[in-house]
């Protein structure tokens, strides 16, 4: 669940700050993108040190990277790994394919704007994005928890009829279950 | 008494598995008894893609066909496109080349490392590894202009000159990287768990290799002394000295000891490269790109790459646009008909292994 | 490396040929020697070629659709690392009925390449019994690689594309203007930008 | 299996590395500044950028559109447009950078740009970063994708040239041809300086792409007379091709030249070009003057269905073409093949009839619904120094006309030219030819010579002296009155006080003398309105001795069309034809209007 900081609540402000250092990744590399996370992650740039880290499953996990161009046979595994995620979590978009489709702009196997189908708090700009970005990204994203503004999950909840029929226009055979969350 | 199969999807969101891929699993107890590769999970169409874009705006995009190793990727449509027009290359052009491709090799190498610790439990491994490859990687921004994707070589040579003090910068790496090589050993390779884990698993049979379209360092683990660079010399790797080196076995622990003697190999080579590079041009001008047609004709060629060979086979039909571009990764084989039969009889906790020791690379698998 | 002998592959080659007579060979340059070939003398000649010429690699497996002369051409790339030589055996087939019959008997990997083919090109190897989904799920229409599947239109018609962009201008477009040029029309296909 | 002692110890190696410091980039307390060449977001200097949109063509992503921008201040050359960079689309692969003809564009080492909004990743480069200026990194090298220099032309020698009256430039043959071609960006800023704009960039791709058919038939759209254009027009559509800024243009007057030439004779034009002839409407047009701008008339109009009479005063078609450029520029077989294929379609041309003379004004204009005149400046200037009456002082405008007649003139061994532009020139190299030996004097800087650069340098190939900032003062005379000497002063520039440019002025004493046997005078030309009835004359509205036209090339009287030298003040053929293929819209319009 998502407060608002500006209700003033002392214990949103910990909560907030709680998460905010305290970002899993779930360990889903779905596209290029993902060679750029083991140095992000390892020693060379060490992003520990923020308290980003790895999660091997969706149910632990706060962030799910989209690393790049999202095929349609993985945005139908992406939509149930977010799905299975729990409160809070949030999307990152990385890199110039999440955005507006990158240099896939005209393939026939990659959805293109990626905000039709998750809603994406915080988008990388890079093709892919330098380890700096990729912690930039995240320095961006904690602001937004901090400010209680990274509200993606809330606003999936609340369109889901909207996700759902861009979901499905592009996903020819939907058979998944619902989670409720 | 035989237990009961139950049916087990092994990615494509799962820690261990080589990237966007999925293994699914028939599993008795904790042994596999049938294995089922799934993939087109990183689907792009690079191929018909290419189809819509001029010989030169290929390039950008086919860097991206393998990730962790784009170099030969380049080079390969860069030299397929070669052969078709009858293009000389630079000498200088050539050395470039052959320095990138095997620092690619050495970065690859790295990161399968990593992997490859990872896989068995081993977590510092990665924390070097990764962390030495970006020494590797600054190399590649400094001369290329990107970490990941290079964009560097095309058709007819390189794009730009090596810029200034780079050879020094490229020594010095190899230098360091050469001092931790017995460091990785005392850590990683000499590891009880990793021989433990190692010895015995994932094994590919001698006899078969050949057949079942083995390549690279899982042949040569099998102690079949093949490589491209020897079989049919690009660029000028016949003018280097080095040796493929080969070990027994076929199992996870021969191939990463080739790997691990590679490493030495390359770091020789590059060497050999600086020493030997002529000055000179470095770039046979291809015509205006929005006008290069490049004449009928078709051309196979092919590339040791850190997984093995990499292939190419491109068709022109005298237009500004590739008729047909069809790639032939490694881990194609690999990763699907060579990987369903040796997962055959393993260990659940060994599949990831295995799949890193083969280095399956999903997207030059699907393209 | 053209100045190398090519006595190997001439001795391929004149293998070849008297073996196939129909054969079309020719020695492309060192290490790469085309065999053009009826579609019927395809599995009897790599058959031949694994077993008695050692060329026991099945290095590519390819199609390329000509889809002018309405035929698909499917190339056999083969290796043998006994001569160090490559054999592109190449032979066409008919684009509107496309069937083929399956080497998997030869090499096993070539069942990985026939299912990527049937699914991308639609081609049916005939024996070959795992011709399902491989890469793509749940595709409707036809086969992607066809070169009359439009790729663009289907990602404009199937995918959302960011709003924003819509005040580009072609700069010939806008230079006609300047100058109230008309450009007839047989010209305008020979602007290079349409890139064509 | 046995215990693995030494596999057991040996990580413990590891622990030797304690103490160490650490590598780790401790991004973003410290910052790694990114490789000299890092290929981060672009940066295009605005006031480089000529708007060529090659990056744009060239981005396999589609992420560079080419847009308008608010406030630009656009010269000639430009196409007003600049490059805009979607960011969800671009790889940074540079290919943009490495095909920018001018430079404007390169990448910077900033890379750092994370938003919520999707919507906020459009960057009009330069213009959204002015600091990237500073921030370069990769950046065109001029030797990366495009190439600068142009194919050769090749040349008869300089010392061969002047044996005959053969064609100088020999043309491209189809391999140099094809390669110049392929140099093409296709933008089509040229066409912004060609009066006529005809379609530069299509027939430069038909070419390239091998059609050659396809390029004449191309030309023929607005250019009857491509082939005299491909050999002597003064292509100022050259001068802003996109490469000028860093190099050489595309020699689009020799690919011209090289496309009509493959065309062998008249009937093939036909074939090729095949033209859609309307059925004849009824109307009747006068043509008075058959040079290149009254011919492009005749010719459009004569497609049109309309009826065209060309009158021209001389016995061959081609007015300045014809008589004014020496043969060894452009072949009389080649201005044949031309003019022969413009009668083939319907053009008629009645030779040896000089209005006012042979046929009344008046009588055209009973006969015609309307008239167009390009009669050219065919009355020299006089030098107006004393001996220019003397025999040996001739005009190179009728000494060039009688030299294309193949007459004979005598000049003697030694003459000098007075005059700085392409008929000065003309007169000196053909001079050269006759066997003598030729000086140019010229008032001002050989820079401001307003003749062709390549045909300056070709006469100084052959031997022609040009001697800048000389005025001359008097032609000395024997007793014979033939020139004997001709005496002028050297000159020193002047700068202009108000901007404009420098102005010769005599250097007090400085004066010489040299003996030649003819003068040449080459200083200019007006037009002859003597055949014009006065009460048009009155009613034609004239300034400087050129009428005023309109848009449509249409005089101050509704029926009277007017083209070429006597309209435009570019005086080269390319205007003559802009004014012709131009006036036959104001004709059309004209008569069809008064149709109705």
């Amino acid at each position: 669940m998502i407060y608002d900081k500006s209700s003033g609540k002392i214990v949103d402000i910990i909560k907030n700050y709680a998460r905010k250092h305290s970002l899993w990744i779930v360990a889903y590399g779905t596209g290029c993108g993902a060679i750029e996370l083991p140095p992000t992650m390892t020693s060379r740039y060490d992003a520990e040190r923020f308290g980003i880290r790895g999660s091997a499953t969706p149910r632990q996990a706060d962030v799910l990277l989209i690393t790049g161009y999202l095929a349609v046979k993985t945005l139908k595994r992406v939509i149930r790994t977010y799905e299975q995620m729990q409160d809070p979590k949030y999307v990152i978009g990385f890199g110039s394919c999440t955005i507006n489709g990158g240099m896939y702009w005209d393939s026939y196997n990659t959805v293109k704007a990626l905000d039709r189908y998750l809603p994406v708090d915080v988008y990388i700009n890079g093709c892919m994005p330098r380890p700096e970005a990729v912690i930039s990204g995240f320095i961006e994203l904690q602001k937004l928890i901090e400010a209680g503004k990274a509200n993606g999950a809330k606003k999936y909840k609340e369109n889901l009829d909207w996700y759902r029929e861009n979901q499905r226009k592009v996903i020819k055979n939907w058979k998944m279950p619902d989670y409720n969350w | 008494m035989r237990e009961k199969e139950t049916t087990l999807y092994l990615g494509p969101q799962h820690p261990g598995v080589t990237g966007n891929m999925m293994v699914k699993l028939k599993v008795a107890g904790d042994t596999v008894v049938k294995a089922e590769t799934h993939v087109g999970y990183l689907h792009r169409a690079f191929e018909k893609l290419m189809e819509q874009r001029t010989w030169m705006q290929s390039f950008p995009i086919v860097c991206r066909i393998c990730v962790p190793e784009p170099d030969p990727n380049e080079e390969n449509l860069a030299r397929a496109i070669e052969e078709i027009e009858g293009r000389e290359v630079p000498e200088r052009a050539k050395y470039i080349r052959v320095m990138i491709l095997e620092l690619s090799r050495l970065a690859a190498y790295m990161l399968w490392m990593g992997g490859q610790a990872g896989t068995a439990g081993l977590y510092t491994v990665p924390q070097w590894s990764v962390g030495d490859r970006d020494y590797i990687i600054d190399l590649f921004e400094e001369l290329t202009g990107g970490r990941i994707y290079h964009m560097y070589i095309w058709a007819g040579g390189v794009r730009r000159d090596l810029p200034e003090g780079f050879a020094d910068k490229v020594l010095r790496t190899m230098d360091y990287l050469e001092s931790r090589l017995p460091e990785y050993d005392k850590l990683f390779f000499e590891n009880a768990i990793f021989q433990k884990r190692a010895k015995g698993v994932g094994i590919i049979d001698k006899d078969k290799a050949l057949e079942w379209g083995v390549v690279g360092p899982p042949l040569r683990g099998c102690g079949i002394k093949h490589d491209v660079r020897i079989d049919e010399p690009y660029e000028v790797y016949d003018k280097l000295d080095f040796v493929v080196p080969t070990h027994e076995g076929g199992d996870v622990w021969s191939r990463a000891m080739v790997r691990r003697q590679e490493m030495e190999q390359s770091i020789s080579i590059i060497r050999q490269v600086i020493d030997k590079m002529p000055a000179g041009e470095y770039y046979n001008k291809v015509p205006n790109p929005l006008n290069w047609y490049v004449p009928e004709g078709d051309a196979y060629v092919k590339t040791e790459s850190a997984r093995g060979e990499f292939g190419y086979y491109a068709v022109s039909d005298g237009g500004l646009k590739p008729r047909r571009v069809h790639v032939r990764g490694p881990a194609y084989v690999h990763g699907v008909s060579l990987l369903e039969k040796i997962l055959v009889g393993a260990n659940i906790s060994d599949v990831a292994f295995i799949m890193n020791s083969l280095g399956v690379c999903p997207p030059e698998i699907e393209r | 490396m053209k100045t190398q002998n090519i006595n190997i592959e001439k001795e391929i080659a004149t293998e070849i040929q008297n073996t196939f007579h129909t054969a079309e060979v020719n020695i492309k340059r060192n290490k790469r020697i085309e065999v053009k070939l009826r579609n019927d003398l395809i599995p009897p000649f790599l058959s031949y070629a694994k077993n008695y010429l050692t060329f026991n690699h099945l290095a590519h497996f390819s199609c390329v659709d000509w889809i002018e002369q309405n035929e698909f051409e499917l190339v056999y790339i083969i290796y043998s690392y006994e001569k160090g030589v490559i054999v592109l055996a190449k032979t066409r087939i008919d684009r509107e009925k496309a069937e083929f019959v399956t080497t998997r008997h030869l090499w096993y990997q070539a069942e990985t390449y026939e299912r990527e083919l049937h699914e991308m090109f639609g081609i049916n190897f005939k024996g070959n019994d795992r011709l399902n989904e491989f890469i793509l799920e749940d595709w409707e229409g036809i086969p992607p690689y066809r070169r009359d599947f439009d790729t663009v239109k289907y990602a404009t018609d199937n995918f959302y594309t960011r709003p924003g962009r819509e005040d580009a201008k072609d700069v010939r477009e806008n230079v006609t203007k300047i100058n109230k040029e008309e450009i007839p029309e047989f010209a305008k296909e020979y602007s290079v930008r349409s890139l064509k | 299996m046995a215990l693995n002692l030494k596999g057991i110890i040996s990580p413990y190696n590891a622990l030797k590395q304690a103490g160490r410091k650490p590598h780790t980039v401790q991004y973003p307390y410290k910052k790694k500044e990114a490789a000299d060449r890092y290929r981060g977001f672009h940066f295009n200097d605005i006031q480089e950028c000529i708007g060529c949109g090659t990056c744009s063509t060239i981005c396999q992503n589609h992420a560079i559109d080419m847009i308008e921008i608010e406030g630009l201040e656009v010269g000639p050359g430009d196409s007003g447009l600049r490059p805009r960079v979607d960011n969800g689309r671009c790889c940074w692969c540079a290919l943009c950078v490495d095909s920018c003809p001018t430079g404007s564009l390169s990448l910077t080492k900033d890379y750092l740009y994370v938003s919520e909004d999707p919507n906020s990743f459009l960057l009009i480069p330069g213009i959204d970063n002015p600091d990237g200026q500073n921030r370069k990194s990769w950046i065109s090298n001029g030797n990366s994708l495009l190439d600068y220099k142009r194919i050769p032309m090749r040349e008869l020698e300089g010392q061969e040239r002047v044996k005959s009256f053969a064609e100088v430039v020999l043309g491209y043959n189809e391999e140099e041809a094809r390669t110049e071609a392929a140099r093409c960006l296709g933008c089509g800023i040229c066409t912004e300086n060609c009066p006529v704009h005809m379609h530069i960039p299509e027939y430069i791709n038909a070419i390239a792409r091998g059609d050659d058919k396809m390029a004449v038939k191309i030309i023929y759209d607005n250019n009857p007379l491509g082939e005299t254009c491909g050999k002597v027009c003064t292509r100022r559509c050259e001068e802003i091709c996109a490469f000028t800024k860093r190099g050489e243009p595309i020699a689009i007057r020799w690919l011209k030249r090289y496309a009509t030439e493959t065309v062998e004779n008249e009937k093939m034009i036909e074939e090729i070009v095949n033209p859609t002839i309307l059925p004849p409407n009824g109307h009747s047009v006068a043509i008075i003057g058959a040079g290149p701008g009254g011919l492009t008339a005749a010719y459009y109009l004569a497609m049109r269905g309309f009826n065209v009479m060309v009158y021209e005063a001389k016995e061959h078609a081609g007015g300045m073409i014809m008589y004014g450029i020496p043969k060894y520029r452009l072949p009389l077989d080649s201005l044949d093949k031309q003019i022969e294929y413009l009668q083939s379609i319907g053009v008629e041309i009645k030779f040896n009839t000089k209005v006012g003379k042979d046929i009344s004004f008046d009588e055209i204009r009973q006969h015609h619904e309307a008239v167009y005149i390009g009669i050219g400046f065919e009355v020299p200037y006089k030098l107006g120094i004393t001996g220019e009456d003397a025999s040996g002082s001739i005009q190179a405008i009728n000494f060039l006309r009688e030299i294309n007649r193949e007459k004979h003139i005598e000049i003697g061994d030694k003459v000098v030219v007075i005059g700085g532009g392409n008929v000065a020139i003309d007169a000196a190299r053909v001079s050269r030819r006759l066997g003598a030996e030729v000086t140019i004097l010229y008032r001002r800087r050989v820079e401001d010579m307003p003749a062709d650069w390549e045909e300056i340098e070709g006469a100084e190939d052959e031997g022609v002296i040009i001697h800048p900032q000389a005025i001359p003062l008097e032609i000395i005379t024997d007793e014979n009155n033939k020139v004997k000497a001709i005496k002028y002063a050297n000159a020193e520039m002047i700068p202009d006080p108000k901007g404009g440019r420098p102005r010769p002025k005599i250097i007090e004493g400085d004066e010489h003398i040299l003996e030649v046997t003819t003068v040449i005078g080459a200083i200019g030309q007006e037009a002859d309105y003597s055949f014009l009835p006065d009460d048009i004359k009155e009613k034609l509205e004239i300034n400087r001795g050129r009428i005023v036209v309109n848009e449509d090339r249409q005089t101050s009287i509704p029926w009277l069309f007017a083209g070429g030298d006597i309209a435009n003040r570019r005086a080269d053929a390319i205007g003559a034809i802009a004014d012709g293929f131009n006036a036959v819209k104001g004709i059309e319009k004209f008569i069809l209007k008064e149709d109705k």
